[in-house]
């Protein structure tokens, strides 16, 4: 699965996209979780999650989503743009 | 051509006008321009990064449109966001809306800025003479978004 | 200059780009252009005459002006009205708003636009198919002024 | 006085402006009246008073604001611009 990561997200994480074997992470939450446990550079970008939105499949979710048979889940902080 | 992602400058009288020669009924066109300020929440800004997520941002910007033709009788809507590099001063948005009457074309435009605002993937890192800071999201954004729900 | 009561047609770029040049800490320029439609209440027109009152027009509108300065924080308005003989497709009128935020561009854009609909003197006698007609005042911008008062 | 009419008020009328003594009338509608007993035509201009409106020296008025001391009063039908 591809993850993504954009603004200050991308910049703690050190990394526009990876490859990520999600394993057993059926929701973008857990995936976290996973990524967090696994090096501490997750754990600077995902500190504080009510900061970070999620997009699986470019479409905005809930971390609560399943991520079952996403190709892309991206992490980013609010939007700003206009 | 509805919605267009992109680096360049755009060109505010010819969308205008190619927008108000689609249909002869048009009696309203209203547009929004959005600039970069020099003076921020933050204090002065020298510049600043717009960073998006190619892909996403094109189909939720469509989304976007495709909802306020949904909503109100529209004869056209255009959508132009820029990203990269902007200093003070530059374009960084454009939104277009026509309609018959202008109640339609007001209410529309002010919808899809405010959609835009709470749901269109940008980031913007302003330059504060050096130092970078990643613009935080406004609590009135997302008030001004949630007029909008239904 | 704010107000222009003219026969000429106007340039939207040229007057947005004065417009927003006029303070660094523009962050938002809303347009509203109105249009000659072709079909009306009545029926196709070829063609239209506006009429107007010279110097209560530009009184009224340098009053319309005034107001929405008073009402919002408003880095400039700009307001162009034509009048004479105009055809479907041609340019009425142009006003526009420019301040800090998107919400107090867009409110006083809608207000000046439902103040001038019911308080600038001006009258539009449609020509269909060589007969003329003078246009009646609509109820709805009756309504939509009234949302205003205070 | 000078009196303007507008639109059909000035066709029915037949002039776009004309100088007038008001004579008694306090009111822009007292002056109404007394054009209207005046001549045919002004009969025909104000047969409708509901969609007659006014402008004291350029300012909007009401029918029954004062006439008094005005260099110009002006006869019209709602207005249409925009």
């Amino acid at each position: 699965m591809q993850v993504l990561y954009f603004a200050w997200l991308r910049e703690r994480v050190g990394a526009a996209s990876e490859e990520i074997d999600p394993g057993g992470a059926a929701t973008a939450r857990e995936l976290v979780e996973r990524l967090v446990a696994s090096e501490p550079r997750y754990g600077a970008a995902f500190a504080d999650m009510a900061a970070v939105r999620v997009a699986v499949d470019q479409e905005m979710c809930d971390l609560d989503t399943s991520i079952a048979g996403a190709r892309e889940v991206a992490f980013f902080p609010p939007v700003t743009g206009g | 051509m509805t919605v267009s992602v992109q680096r360049e400058d755009f060109d505010i009288a010819a969308e205008i006008a190619r927008l108000s020669a689609a249909d002869a009924d048009i009696g309203a066109v209203v547009s929004f321009t959005g600039l970069v300020r020099r003076m921020t929440a933050d204090g002065p800004i020298t510049g600043m990064e717009l960073e998006h997520y190619p892909g996403m941002t094109e189909r939720a910007l469509e989304a976007i449109a495709a909802e306020a033709e949904a909503r109100w009788p529209l004869q056209g809507v255009r959508v132009i966001h820029r990203y990269g590099a902007l200093e003070p001063g530059e374009r960084i948005v454009l939104v277009l809306t026509a309609s018959r009457h202008r109640q339609a074309a007001f209410e529309a435009a002010e919808f899809l800025m405010d959609y835009l605002k709470t749901s269109a993937p940008f980031w913007k890192k302003e330059d504060h003479a050096g130092e970078t800071r990643w613009v935080d999201a406004r609590d009135a954004d997302d008030s001004a978004m949630a007029r909008w729900k239904r």
